[in-house]
This record gives C-alpha cells, structure tokens and sequence, in this order.
C-alpha cells in the first residue's frame, strides 16, 4: 500500500489524449485526468442537509423535491410569473441540462435560449455559432485570442435571442471541463460571456471590492482596457469566477433577451435594485421583471445571487473561494486532488473547514446550521409581512383605490420582496454572509411593514380582511 | 469549544516508563509494522533533519507550511515536535514511529492530518521550553489556583506552520 | 538581544508586600505586579474609534460626550426615564466611580446602594457590611470559604437596598485588584454576588451554552450545588466571567432592590424578554422599568449586555475570551503581561486581533467596522420605526383612544424597543455577535411597524402627524 503510494506519487496527470478548443466531451479529458473526472460523474449523487444538498421529490422522482409545496408563501410572492408554477431545490452538475429541459416553467412561457449560458457546456457551442454568424477563425484558436473572443460573442448574442428548444438542441453536455479549464494548460479560465462582461462593468463601477484585488488593482490602472478575468485575475479569484459564471442574478435585457449581470453600481443588494430601479423605459418605468398578479407590483425575481452574497461576507474578504469550500482538496491514493464532485459542504466538512477550522466536525456543523436557522427564521419574518401587504393592497384595490393611490405601497413590496428573494434565491441560506444576510432580511420587514402602514393610513376607514399571519410578538 | 490543554501528566507518564517504551519499540520491530515502516522510510522519525519528515509525501503541507513560517529559521519540526528531556525524547519518537507507521500502513487517519492530543502536550512543552521564562509571569501564577494553563496555540496557531 | 531577555526574565513578580483579603488598595498590589499596576491606572487614558473609545466632552470636560446630544431619537425613546436626561459614552474603569457619582441620572431619581456593585471596588466592602449584618468571621477568610460567601452575600443585600450616597461612601477605589483576582494565588476568581446569582440560574435553565462549556459540563453532573464560576470554570472562562460580573443586562429587583441578571430563560435577547414579560404583578401585568411618558407602554431598558451578546458570537464559541482582546498580552522588557489598560480593541489591533487573524492591522479595522457600519444603518432604521410608532401612539391617544385599544401596540413598543436598546446599550457596534445583533434589530423593525399597522388599521381614518423619519426606500 505504502509502495502503491510512493509510486503514484511520481504520476500526477496522464497525457494519453490530445485535447483542445474542440473538445467538449468530458470523458476525453477525462482519460487525462481520471481522478477529476470520476469524482466530476458523482455529481449525479443526491443527499440532504438541513438546508441544502438535493433528493428526489417522493411524487415525481425525476426531480427534487419542490420549494413551492413547502412553503406556499412562496406562491403568494410570485403570483403571476413562472416560478409560482415550478421551483424545485438544485442538485448536482450533472442534472443541470436536464432539470432546465424539464421544469413546468418552459411550460407556461416560452424561454429564450439565453437560458443555455448557464446549464451546458456552451463554450465550443457559442464559437461554432459564432463563426456561422461571421466571425473569423474555425474554433481551434486559444479562445483567449481575438479570434476566440469574437467567435464567442458573437455566438452568445445569437444563441441568446434564439427559442430555448433551438439552442437546447445543439447542447450535449452539462457544465464540462472545458468551460472552466484551458485545455493546453489546465489553467482555470472564464468563458462566460455574461461573466466577461458583467465583472467588467463591476470594474467600471464606483463600488469597492475589497474581495477581489485584482479589480480594484486594474482601477487604479489606465484603464485603457476593460477589465479582463482571463488577464488580470490571480489563480485564488479564479477559483471563485469560474463559479460566478453562473451562480449569479441576471436578467435578458430586450428584445434580443442578452443575457446581462445588474452589476453596474456594484453587486450589493441594494446596488442591484437601484440598477433595476433607473427610469429605462420611455414612460419613465423601470426594469420589472413581472407585474405580481394580486397586487400589481412591478415585481423583480432574483436568482442564486452565491457570487454576490459570498463577496459581502468575511471568508471572500479572507480570500476564500468557492473551491475552497465546494471543491476541496481531497487525498486521492498519494495525491491532493481538486474533488469535482461539487456539492454542499455540509456533506464533507472535514475536507471543507477542518483545513483552515481547528474545531471538531459537529461544532463547525453547528455554527453553520446557527447562521442557517437565524437566517431562515428572519426569511420567515419577512415573509409574513410581504404576504400581509400582498393582502392588502389587494383589499385596497377591492375598494377601489387606484394605481396613482397604490403606488407607493407597490414600490415598498417591490423593495421588499426583492430583498426577501434575494436571500431566498441564494442558496447557502445566509451561510456566506451571516449578517449581510440578516441586514438584507431587516430591511425587507421594514419595507414590507412601511407599505401596510402607508396603505392603511391611506384607506384604512374600512377593517382590512381577516389576517392570518400577522403575529403578536 | 473546549481549549483546554490535555492534563500533563499520567498517559504521557506512562508512555516514559522504561518498560513501555521497550515494548513499543519491541512491537515495532516486530510486528506487523516492520516492513512496512521501514520501507516507508519511517525511520527518517528518527532523525532530526526535517528533510527526513519529507520522506512522506503527506508531511509535505506542514513542510511547507514550516517553511513559511515565522520559526523555520529557528527550530525544526522535532524541536516542537518531540519531547526534549533524553528518555522521553526516544521514547515518544518510538511512540510516534508506531502511529505514523500503522496510520500510513492502513492509510486510516483523518483527512486533513490533526495532532493528537498527546502531541499538542509536547508541542506546548517545547514552546515553554524556549519561551519559558518570557511567559512565565502568564503561565505562572495559575498554576497556583487553577490547573489549567495557558494554552499558546490558542493565539499563536502559525508560528510553526504560516499560511493557515 | 535573547540573551537579555532570558538574564531579565529570572524576575518576573516580586513579593514586596503582603497583600491579603483585606488589601483593597491597588497600590499595594501594584508593588508587588508594577507592570499590570502601570497599565491599570493608564485606564485614565481617551482616545475616540469610529463607534468606541471616549473623548471628553469639550462642552464638560469632566464628562464624556453626550449620546443623547448626538441622536435626539434616544430621548424620545426613553421619555419618562432617567436616561433621557444624561447618557454618555463609557470610558476607562479609572472614571467608574466618579461618573456614577456625576451623572444627571442621579439627580432626576434616587438611587439605590445597588448600583454601586459595579463601579467600584465592593469585594471588602460587602463583606465588612455583611459581617456587622451578622456573617460569622473577621474578613481574612478565603473569599471562597463558607464563611467568606457568607460576608459577601449578606453584605451585598444589605447596600443593595442602602440609599447610593450611603453606599458610595463606603467605596475607595474603581474597580481593583481584589476584585478580579485572588490575592493568595492571583489567579482569576468573581466576587460580584450579581454574577455568581445570575450564571447559576443560567446553568439551571435549559437554554444551551456551547460557548460556556463548564457550564454544559455542570448540567450533565448530579446538580447538588450550584454552579460556582470559581469552582467550576476553566482558567479560559474566567478571562470572560471577570468581565460579565458587570458587563451585562440587570434590574433592581422588588423594594429591596436586589440587583439581578435575567438569565433565567437564558441569556438571548428574547430569553431575557420572556423573563420580563412573565405576569409577576397581582393585576398580571409583568415587570417595566418605566411607563413611556409619550406613549404610556411599559418600556424596558436595556444596559451594556456585553456578555449576552459576546455569548452569541462565534469568538465565544471558539473560546476567544474578553480579555483576549481587550487585555492582550504585552511585551515588557522580558516578560508578556496582560495589558490591564483595558480599552478599545480599535485601539490596539496589532495585540488585540493579529496574533489570531494574519491580515493586515488596516484589514482587521476595516472588517471591524463594516460590521459596524450595518449595525448602525439597521439601528437607524429601526430607530425610525420606534419614534414612527410612538408619534402614532401620541396620536391616538390624543384622538381619545383607551388603554384597552392602545394595549397591543404599546405591547409592540416594549418589544421593539428592548431590541433597539439591547443593542444600542451593548458597546460594541454589533461587533460581538454580527449576524445576532442584525437579527435582532431586523426583528425590532418589524415589531415597530407592525405597532403601527395594528394601530393605523384601527385608527387611521384621521390621517396623522407629519411622519419626518419614513423614509420612502
Ligand atoms: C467558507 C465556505 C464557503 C465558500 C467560500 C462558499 N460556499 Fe457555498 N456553501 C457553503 C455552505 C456551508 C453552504 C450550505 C450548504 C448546506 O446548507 O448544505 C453553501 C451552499 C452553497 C450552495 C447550495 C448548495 C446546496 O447543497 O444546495 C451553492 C450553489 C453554493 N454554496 C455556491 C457557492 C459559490 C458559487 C461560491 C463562491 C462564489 C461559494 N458557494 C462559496 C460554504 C461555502
Ligand atoms: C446566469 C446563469 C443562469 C441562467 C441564465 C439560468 N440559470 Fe437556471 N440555474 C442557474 C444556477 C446557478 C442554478 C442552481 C441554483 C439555484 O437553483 O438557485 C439554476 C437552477 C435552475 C433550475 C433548478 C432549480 C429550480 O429553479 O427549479 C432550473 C429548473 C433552472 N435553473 C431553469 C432555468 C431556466 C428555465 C432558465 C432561463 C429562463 C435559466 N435556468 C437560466 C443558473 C442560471
Ligand atoms: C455553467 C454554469 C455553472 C457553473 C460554471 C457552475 N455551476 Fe454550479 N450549478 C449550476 C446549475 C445550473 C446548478 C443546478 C443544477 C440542477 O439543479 O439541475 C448548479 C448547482 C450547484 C450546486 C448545488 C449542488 C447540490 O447538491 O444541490 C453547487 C454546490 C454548485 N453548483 C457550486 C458550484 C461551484 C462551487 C462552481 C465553481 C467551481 C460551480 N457551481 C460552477 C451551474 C453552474
Ligand atoms: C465548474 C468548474 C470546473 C469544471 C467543470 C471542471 N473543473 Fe477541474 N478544476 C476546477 C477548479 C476550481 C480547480 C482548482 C484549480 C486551481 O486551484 O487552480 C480544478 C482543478 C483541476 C485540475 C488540477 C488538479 C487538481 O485536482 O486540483 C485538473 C487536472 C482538473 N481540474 C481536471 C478537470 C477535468 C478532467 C474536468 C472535466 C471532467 C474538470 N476539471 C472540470 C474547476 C472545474
Ligand atoms: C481556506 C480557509 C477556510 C475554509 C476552507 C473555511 N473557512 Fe471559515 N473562515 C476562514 C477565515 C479566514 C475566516 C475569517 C475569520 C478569520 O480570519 O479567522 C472564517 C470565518 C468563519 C466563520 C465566522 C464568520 C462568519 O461568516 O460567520 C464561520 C462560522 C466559518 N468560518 C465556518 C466555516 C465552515 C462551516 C466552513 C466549511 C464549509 C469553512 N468555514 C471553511 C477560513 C476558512
Ligand atoms: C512514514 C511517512 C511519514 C514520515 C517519514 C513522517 N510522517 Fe508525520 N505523519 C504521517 C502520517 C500518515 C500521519 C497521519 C497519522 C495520524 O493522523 O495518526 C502523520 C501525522 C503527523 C503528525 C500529526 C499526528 C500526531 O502524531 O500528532 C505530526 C505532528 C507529524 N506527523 C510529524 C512528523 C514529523 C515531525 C516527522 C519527521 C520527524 C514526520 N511526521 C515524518 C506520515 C509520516
Ligand atoms: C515552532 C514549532 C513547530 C515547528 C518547528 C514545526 N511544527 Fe508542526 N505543528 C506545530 C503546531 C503548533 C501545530 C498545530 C497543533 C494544533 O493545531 O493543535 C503543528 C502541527 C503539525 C502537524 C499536524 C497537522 C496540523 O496542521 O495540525 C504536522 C503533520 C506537523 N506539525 C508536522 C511538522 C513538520 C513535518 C515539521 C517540520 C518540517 C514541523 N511540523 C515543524 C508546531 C511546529
Ligand atoms: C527551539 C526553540 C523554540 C521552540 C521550540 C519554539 N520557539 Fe518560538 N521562537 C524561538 C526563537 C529563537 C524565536 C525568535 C526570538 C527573537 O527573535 O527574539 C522565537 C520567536 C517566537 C515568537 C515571535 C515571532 C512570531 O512568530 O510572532 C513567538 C510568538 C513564538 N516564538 C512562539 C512560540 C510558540 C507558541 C511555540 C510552540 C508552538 C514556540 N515559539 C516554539 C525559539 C523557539
Ligand atoms: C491570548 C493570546 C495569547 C496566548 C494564549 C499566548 N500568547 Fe504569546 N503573544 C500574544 C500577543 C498578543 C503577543 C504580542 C505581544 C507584543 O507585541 O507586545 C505575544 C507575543 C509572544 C512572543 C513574542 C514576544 C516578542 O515580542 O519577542 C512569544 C515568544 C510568545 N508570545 C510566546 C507564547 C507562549 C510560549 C505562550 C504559551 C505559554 C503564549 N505566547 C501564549 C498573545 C498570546
Ligand atoms: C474578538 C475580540 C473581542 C472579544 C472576545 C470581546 N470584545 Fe469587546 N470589543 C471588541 C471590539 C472590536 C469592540 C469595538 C471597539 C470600538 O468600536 O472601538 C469592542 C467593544 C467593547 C466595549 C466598548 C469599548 C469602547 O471602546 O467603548 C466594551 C465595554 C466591551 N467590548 C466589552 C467586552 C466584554 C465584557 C467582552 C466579553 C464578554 C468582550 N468585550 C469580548 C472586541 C472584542
Ligand atoms: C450590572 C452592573 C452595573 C450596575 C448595577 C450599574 N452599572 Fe453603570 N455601568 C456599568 C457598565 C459595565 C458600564 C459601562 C458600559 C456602558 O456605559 O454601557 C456602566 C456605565 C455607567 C455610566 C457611564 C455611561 C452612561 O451611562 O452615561 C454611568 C453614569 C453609570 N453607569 C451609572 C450607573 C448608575 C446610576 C447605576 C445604578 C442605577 C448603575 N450605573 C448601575 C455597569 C453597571
Ligand atoms: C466592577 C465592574 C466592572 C468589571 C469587573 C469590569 N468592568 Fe469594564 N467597565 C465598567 C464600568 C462601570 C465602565 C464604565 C466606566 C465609566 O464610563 O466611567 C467600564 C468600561 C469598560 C470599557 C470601556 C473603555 C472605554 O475606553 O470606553 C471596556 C472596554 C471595558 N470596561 C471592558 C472590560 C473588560 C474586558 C473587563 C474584564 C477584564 C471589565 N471591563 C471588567 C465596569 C466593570
Ligand atoms: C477587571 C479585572 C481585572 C482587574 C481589576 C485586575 N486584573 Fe489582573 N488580570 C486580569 C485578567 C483577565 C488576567 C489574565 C489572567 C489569566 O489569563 O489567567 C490578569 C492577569 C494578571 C496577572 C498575571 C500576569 C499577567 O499579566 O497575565 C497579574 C500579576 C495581575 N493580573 C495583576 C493585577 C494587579 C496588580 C491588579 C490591580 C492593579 C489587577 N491585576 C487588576 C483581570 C484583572
Ligand atoms: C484568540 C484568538 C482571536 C482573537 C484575539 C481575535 N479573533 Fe477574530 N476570530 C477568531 C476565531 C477563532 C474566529 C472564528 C472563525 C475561525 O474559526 O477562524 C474569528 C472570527 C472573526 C471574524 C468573523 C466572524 C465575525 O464575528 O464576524 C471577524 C470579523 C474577526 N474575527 C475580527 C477580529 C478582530 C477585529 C479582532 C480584534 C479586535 C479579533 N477578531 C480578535 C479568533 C480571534
Ligand atoms: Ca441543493
Ligand atoms: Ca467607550
């Protein structure tokens, strides 16, 4: 066994296959590299924890368990967009084409292929596009170079305004080695459009960024340049971005539905709405992404923002990355290896915080699920009280009150529930920034109480309808 | 969190004892440890060359991880890591040689590597070995009331192995 | 140069003078330990960070800067309380004695000999009173021995309920050596009757401690004393027991103003309030310190529950005691002694956090004050609500509302402002338990507005007083 270990030790990667910019399939660079490679297949693996991890949903076993059936406030708060149909809990790598493909939402509106970016292997999918749509080259370029660049670009604004079935058709793998690694190298790298561009208006911005140096090295630059991952990022960022890629809020900005990161004042929760929140449209409105069916609020959805929570709290300011925590070194034979099995760190505490935590596996267990059930039992707060103002302004508008009346109120929910969904929609719940989260949920209750306040001064004469969720203290 | 410092004295005591220590070095050579230990390079526990830590692979980190710390010029790994006085000295590398060749044997140790317990009493006698005097007026005057001493990795956790 | 060091080190403490349970005089100690002595009696010292420290107030030199004068919220907040007429920034342990003897406070009520238990040196004090009360033994007795406690506790109730001048006649010095220390051993040990009270209850109830581990290893023993911090707890736990014997939440107990620690339910903010909370009054009605004198709610103060909040945090948790960083460990010459200059780790950063932390002093500061920062705009928030609601209690009841209609809403005004003022009172800016001092004020946001809602849902058709604090979000 020793023997075993000392020989292994010499061979750290093999280099039986050739691979380059063609290669999409996994299982070739997995001849390369198959320790990353079998632990990257196990993904498929399912286990809960308190918060986190994935099952199967009981009643339809081909997928999680669903959020909305556990808790139908969630219903109430998206009244009128897709996710009041379909919200399950995630899981693993490997599903991510798949559950994108089977969720009731593809039902109820039809999806533009911007939703592709972030649930497939697109890198060698963009620049095929790419070339068809004109650009020069034939995808074997470094896609670092100008060439790859332009392929990549110009693919992902077609692919982006294309029917989701389209672009679904061309992709034939979920999230795959090539998207993060550079084949020649196996240095990490960013391939991601929305990414590329989204760190670079983040640059741009006024907002510090004590998490990243390297952009706030390039600020203090000439600036000729965009800020460029792929360039000025260290190897420890690069270990956080390539997960920003995806695990990021967005939205398709119009009619050619590009997909765009609200970053540019910063990705703060509140630097986020005050983006959504500029008078885009020619009626002075802005950006909504629905109008919320009982209350008529133009209502914002956010989405898995883990890149923006994460750099708010104290381990990204630390220099701790994603990988840290979600791929940590594992002991393979003689070897560390990067575990590629990505998954909640609850399930592998010893390897994810007893590297840099001196405490036993069940205290660091415990600290966690503290952070979690402060965070959730503030979510449930915050909750009740959207819920409560969701109730009455519809009442409001039952008696008659109209949208210049309810306007006011509509713009509190709006604040509110972004802030409630923001936290909602990341997934560690609360973990990656304690009290960012807890700030984020204070303000949703006070947003959300103020709205009722307002309304009821306004229109109270009339008792509102009974209200099931406001608790005494 | 407990951080306390494991009591001084009985196992440690124990493991000084004359007859303990020849019968660890005994089942050592005998059993099932012989090959595999001595293959592996265990021996190298024996010297004081840090160099010799590295025979294994799996002290590479913490060899590093030495290195960039604020005492590689100024002790190496047996001077925190091995008892001093002369018996317990070959006594615990004895000791040590035992678990390191059965943990590497079995590859059944905890991924990251942790101290024993045991280890940390002699990692704290070594730094009161050296620093003894300078922190006598905070480790001294307890010992008079309360037992428990002032555990000094409880602050100063990468004096031996920066970066952590 | 260590050569040195080790020929200085030979003489670390001298026995110049025999010091003993009757040696309250510091000086005498200071003989034999000059180095702490020196640092002691720097506690003179003023230096203002960005949320602590102190600076005199320019306007009274002999004072610290007022609080109220900086946020005139506070007065509404405490109207019909002493604390609405003096409240000032703390400073060193040097001022204790004087300043409680200065304050307004103590002008606008009587004050009881209770207060004097803990701004200045009581150890000799009680136990002199509690042998003329009757307590077998001289005073020369271990502290710990039978007839030692006895003298404490016997003298501590007789000048709890003494008038505050009788009291703080008998007092000479600020808090001092015997105080913390045991004068045979010098090792660590409470005298304070309020904590040795107040952590055997907490030991009794069943709220869990992981940052107290004596106090779980007690409850899974036989019960058949007490918990006694100087028997029971690690040499750790006294470096943080020293310090919660005043650093903590308190009230006066009945008409012999007993003081006492409301940990019986334990020692979170919503345990301390359901103490409170509880009907301990013939007509039901449970413990207030005041009835607001705008809004006629039984209101509650809070006061520097640094320990409650210390205890929430994951420093406790991993076993980082006060004095870790307010009394960190100094060279001088050839010894490290605590610096017993207790002040301001902002002060000190190299000492007080880089030992443990690697980043930079500029790092830690910052980091220090981002949660700083959060908590301050949460306070204001919430603070908003608060002084929001009682100007909408003042309304109703000038429109003619009764105690019966206004009951519920006055109930939320004591909720929310207990956690507004539990955090406003602890001294370190949410510091010691971020994501738990943002719940709590999220938590009081909630419950003002909610106040207000209930009462705008009743009494709203009449529109009411200009609201200058709601801020649109
Ligand atoms: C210091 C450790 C740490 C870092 C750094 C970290 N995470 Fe996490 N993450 C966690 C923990 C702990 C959870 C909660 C897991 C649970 O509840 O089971 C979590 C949860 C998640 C989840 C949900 C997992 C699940 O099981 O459902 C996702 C997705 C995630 N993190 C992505 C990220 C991304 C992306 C980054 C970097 C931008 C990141 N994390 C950085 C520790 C970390
Ligand atoms: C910017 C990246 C990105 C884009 C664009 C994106 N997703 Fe996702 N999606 C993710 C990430 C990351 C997760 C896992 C975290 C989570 O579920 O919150 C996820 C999870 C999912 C899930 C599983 C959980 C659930 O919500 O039920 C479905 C289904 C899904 N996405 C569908 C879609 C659809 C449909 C679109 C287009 C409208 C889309 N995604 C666009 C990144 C993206
Ligand atoms: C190409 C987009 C993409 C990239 C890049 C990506 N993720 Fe994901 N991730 C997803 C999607 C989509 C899902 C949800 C899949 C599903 O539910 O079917 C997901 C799920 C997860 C989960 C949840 C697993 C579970 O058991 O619930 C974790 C944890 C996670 N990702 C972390 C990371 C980390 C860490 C990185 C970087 C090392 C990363 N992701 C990179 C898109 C991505
Ligand atoms: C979601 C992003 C992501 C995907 C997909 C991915 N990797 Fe990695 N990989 C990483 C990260 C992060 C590291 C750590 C790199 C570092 O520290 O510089 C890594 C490291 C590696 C390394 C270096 C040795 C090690 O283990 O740290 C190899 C080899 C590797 N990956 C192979 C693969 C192979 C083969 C695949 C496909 C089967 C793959 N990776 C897919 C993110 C990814
Ligand atoms: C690569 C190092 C590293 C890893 C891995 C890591 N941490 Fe941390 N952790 C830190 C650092 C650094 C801090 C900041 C405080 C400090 O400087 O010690 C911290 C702080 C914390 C805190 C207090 C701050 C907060 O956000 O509440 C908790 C709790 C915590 N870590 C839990 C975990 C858990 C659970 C894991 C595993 C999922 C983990 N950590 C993984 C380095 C790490
Ligand atoms: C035979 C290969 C090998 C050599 C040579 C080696 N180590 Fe180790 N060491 C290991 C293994 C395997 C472990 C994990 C064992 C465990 O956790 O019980 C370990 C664990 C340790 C530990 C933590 C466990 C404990 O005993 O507290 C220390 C400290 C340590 N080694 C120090 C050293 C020093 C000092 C040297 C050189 C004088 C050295 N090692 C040489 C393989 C080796
Ligand atoms: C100045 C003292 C000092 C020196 C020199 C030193 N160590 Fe350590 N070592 C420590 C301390 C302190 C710990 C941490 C103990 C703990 O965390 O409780 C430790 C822990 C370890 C561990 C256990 C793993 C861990 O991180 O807890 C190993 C293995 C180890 N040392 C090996 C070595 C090797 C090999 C060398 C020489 C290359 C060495 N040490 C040199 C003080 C030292
Ligand atoms: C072989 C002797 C030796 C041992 C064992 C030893 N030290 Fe040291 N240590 C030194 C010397 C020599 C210096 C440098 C002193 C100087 O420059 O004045 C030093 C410096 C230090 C310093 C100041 C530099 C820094 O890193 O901050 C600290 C703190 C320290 N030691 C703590 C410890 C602790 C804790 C241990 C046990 C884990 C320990 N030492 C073990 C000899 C030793
Ligand atoms: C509670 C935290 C703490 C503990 C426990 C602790 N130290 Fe320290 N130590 C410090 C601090 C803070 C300094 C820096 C003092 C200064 O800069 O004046 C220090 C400085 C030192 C120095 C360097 C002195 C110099 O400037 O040359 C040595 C050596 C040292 N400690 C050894 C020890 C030893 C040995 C122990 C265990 C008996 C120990 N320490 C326990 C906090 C601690
Ligand atoms: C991990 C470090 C740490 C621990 C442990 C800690 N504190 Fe603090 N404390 C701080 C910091 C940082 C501040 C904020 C200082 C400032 O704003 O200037 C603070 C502020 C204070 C203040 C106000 C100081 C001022 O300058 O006005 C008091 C009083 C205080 N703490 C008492 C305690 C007590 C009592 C305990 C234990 C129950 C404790 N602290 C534990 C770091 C700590
Ligand atoms: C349980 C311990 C305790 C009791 C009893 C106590 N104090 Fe204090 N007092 C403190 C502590 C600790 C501080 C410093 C922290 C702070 O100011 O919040 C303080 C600060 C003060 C200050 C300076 C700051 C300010 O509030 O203006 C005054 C004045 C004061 N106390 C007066 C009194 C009076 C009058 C009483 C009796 C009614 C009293 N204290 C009872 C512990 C106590
Ligand atoms: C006998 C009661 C008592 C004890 C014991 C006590 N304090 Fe205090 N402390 C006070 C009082 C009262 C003040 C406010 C004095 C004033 O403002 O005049 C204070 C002030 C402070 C301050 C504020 C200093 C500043 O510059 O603003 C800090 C920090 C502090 N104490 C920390 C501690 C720590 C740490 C301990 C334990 C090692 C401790 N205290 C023990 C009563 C006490
Ligand atoms: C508010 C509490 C408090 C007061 C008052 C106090 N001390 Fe201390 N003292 C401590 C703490 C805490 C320690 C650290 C003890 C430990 O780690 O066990 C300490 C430690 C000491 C030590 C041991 C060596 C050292 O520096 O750590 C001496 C000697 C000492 N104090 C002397 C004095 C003298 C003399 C006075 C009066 C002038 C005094 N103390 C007042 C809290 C106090
Ligand atoms: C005796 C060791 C020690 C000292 C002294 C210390 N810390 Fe920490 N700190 C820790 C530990 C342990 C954690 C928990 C995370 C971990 O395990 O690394 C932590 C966590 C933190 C965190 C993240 C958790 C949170 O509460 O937000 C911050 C910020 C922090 N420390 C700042 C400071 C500052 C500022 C000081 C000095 C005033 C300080 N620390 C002093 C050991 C210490
Ligand atoms: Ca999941
Ligand atoms: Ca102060």
């Amino acid at each position: 066994n020793i023997k075993k270990h000392q020989v292994e030790a010499t061979v750290t990667n093999y280099d039986l296959v050739k691979v380059d910019e063609k290669t999409a399939d996994p299982a070739e660079w997995g001849k390369n590299h198959p320790r990353q490679y079998d632990s990257y297949k196990r993904t498929v693996d399912m286990e809960r924890t308190r918060y986190g991890g994935s099952e199967a949903d009981p009643k339809k076993p081909d997928t999680t368990y669903s959020k909305i059936e556990e808790d139908p406030r969630l219903v109430t708060m998206w009244k009128g967009y897709a996710f009041a149909v379909d919200f399950r809990e995630e899981r693993g790598h490997a599903y991510m084409l798949q559950d994108q493909k089977d969720t009731e939402r593809q039902k109820v509106v039809k999806q533009p292929g911007a939703c592709l970016h972030c649930h497939a292997s697109t890198t060698t999918v963009y620049r095929a596009e790419g070339i068809k749509a004109g650009a020069p080259g034939d995808g074997t370029e470094d896609l670092c170079s100008a060439a790859g660049k332009e392929q990549l670009m110009k693919g992902f604004d077609k692919v982006c305004s294309m029917p989701y079935a389209d672009a679904a058709a061309m992709a034939k793998h979920p999230v795959a080695c090539i998207d993060c690694h550079d084949p020649k190298s196996m240095a990490l790298r960013v391939t991601r459009p929305g990414f590329l561009d989204g760190i670079a208006v983040l640059a741009k911005s006024s907002e510090p960024t004590p998490a990243l140096p390297s952009v706030e090295k390039w600020r203090k630059g000439d600036r000729k340049r965009d800020y460029d991952p792929n360039v000025d990022a260290s190897r420890q960022e690069m270990r956080s971005f390539v997960c920003g890629q995806c695990h990021v809020e967005y939205y398709f900005k119009g009619d050619a539905k590009r997909l765009t990161y609200p970053w540019h004042k910063g990705v703060k929760v509140e630097n986020i709405l005050s983006y959504y929140d500029e008078p885009v449209f020619k009626d002075g409105k802005p950006y909504k992404d629905f109008a919320h069916k009982i209350s008529g609020a133009p209502a914002l959805k956010a989405q898995h923002p883990e890149f923006e929570l994460w750099s708010q709290g104290v381990h990204a300011r630390a220099g701790v990355a994603c990988a840290d925590c979600h791929m940590p070194y594992v002991r393979e034979g003689a070897m560390k290896v990067s575990d590629h099995q990505v998954r909640s760190p609850m399930l592998m505490i010893d390897k994810a915080c007893q590297t840099c935590h001196r405490a036993s596996e069940a205290e660091m267990k415990a600290r966690c699920e503290l952070i979690q059930d402060r965070t959730k039992a503030l979510m449930d707060r915050a909750l009740n009280g959207l819920c409560d103002l969701i109730k009455d302004i519809e009442a409001a508008q039952a008696d008659g009150a109209g949208d210049e009346e309810l306007a006011k109120a509509r713009d509190f929910q709006r604040q509110a529930q972004f802030r409630i969904d923001f936290i909602n929609a990341e997934n560690s719940m609360g973990f990656h920034a304690p009290q960012e989260a807890a700030r984020i949920l204070g303000e949703a209750c006070d947003f959300a109480r103020q709205g009722q306040v307002e309304l009821a001064k306004k229109h109270a004469a009339k008792p509102a309808l009974p209200k099931p969720e406001v608790k005494a203290p | 969190m407990d951080t306390n410092l494991a009591p001084a004295t009985p196992k440690t005591r124990f493991f000084r004892r004359p007859a303990v220590m020849l019968f660890l070095v005994l089942s050592m050579v005998l059993g099932m440890g012989a090959y595999t230990f001595a293959d592996a390079r265990g021996l190298s526990y024996l010297s004081n060359d840090p160099k010799a830590c590295v025979n294994c692979h799996v002290m590479n980190d913490n060899y590093d991880s030495w290195q960039k710390s604020s005492h590689h010029a100024v002790a190496s790994c047996n001077d925190c890591h091995v008892p001093h006085d002369l018996l317990g000295k070959y006594l615990a590398k004895a000791k040590h040689g035992w678990r390191h060749s059965k943990a590497f044997t079995t590859g059944d140790y905890h991924d990251p590597i942790q101290v024993h317990p045991e280890s940390r009493r002699e990692i704290q006698d070594n730094c009161l070995r050296c620093h003894g005097k300078l922190t006598d007026a905070i480790a001294g005057h307890a010992k008079l009331g309360k037992t428990d001493e002032v555990n000094c990795i409880r602050c100063h956790a990468t004096v031996g192995h920066g970066g952590r």
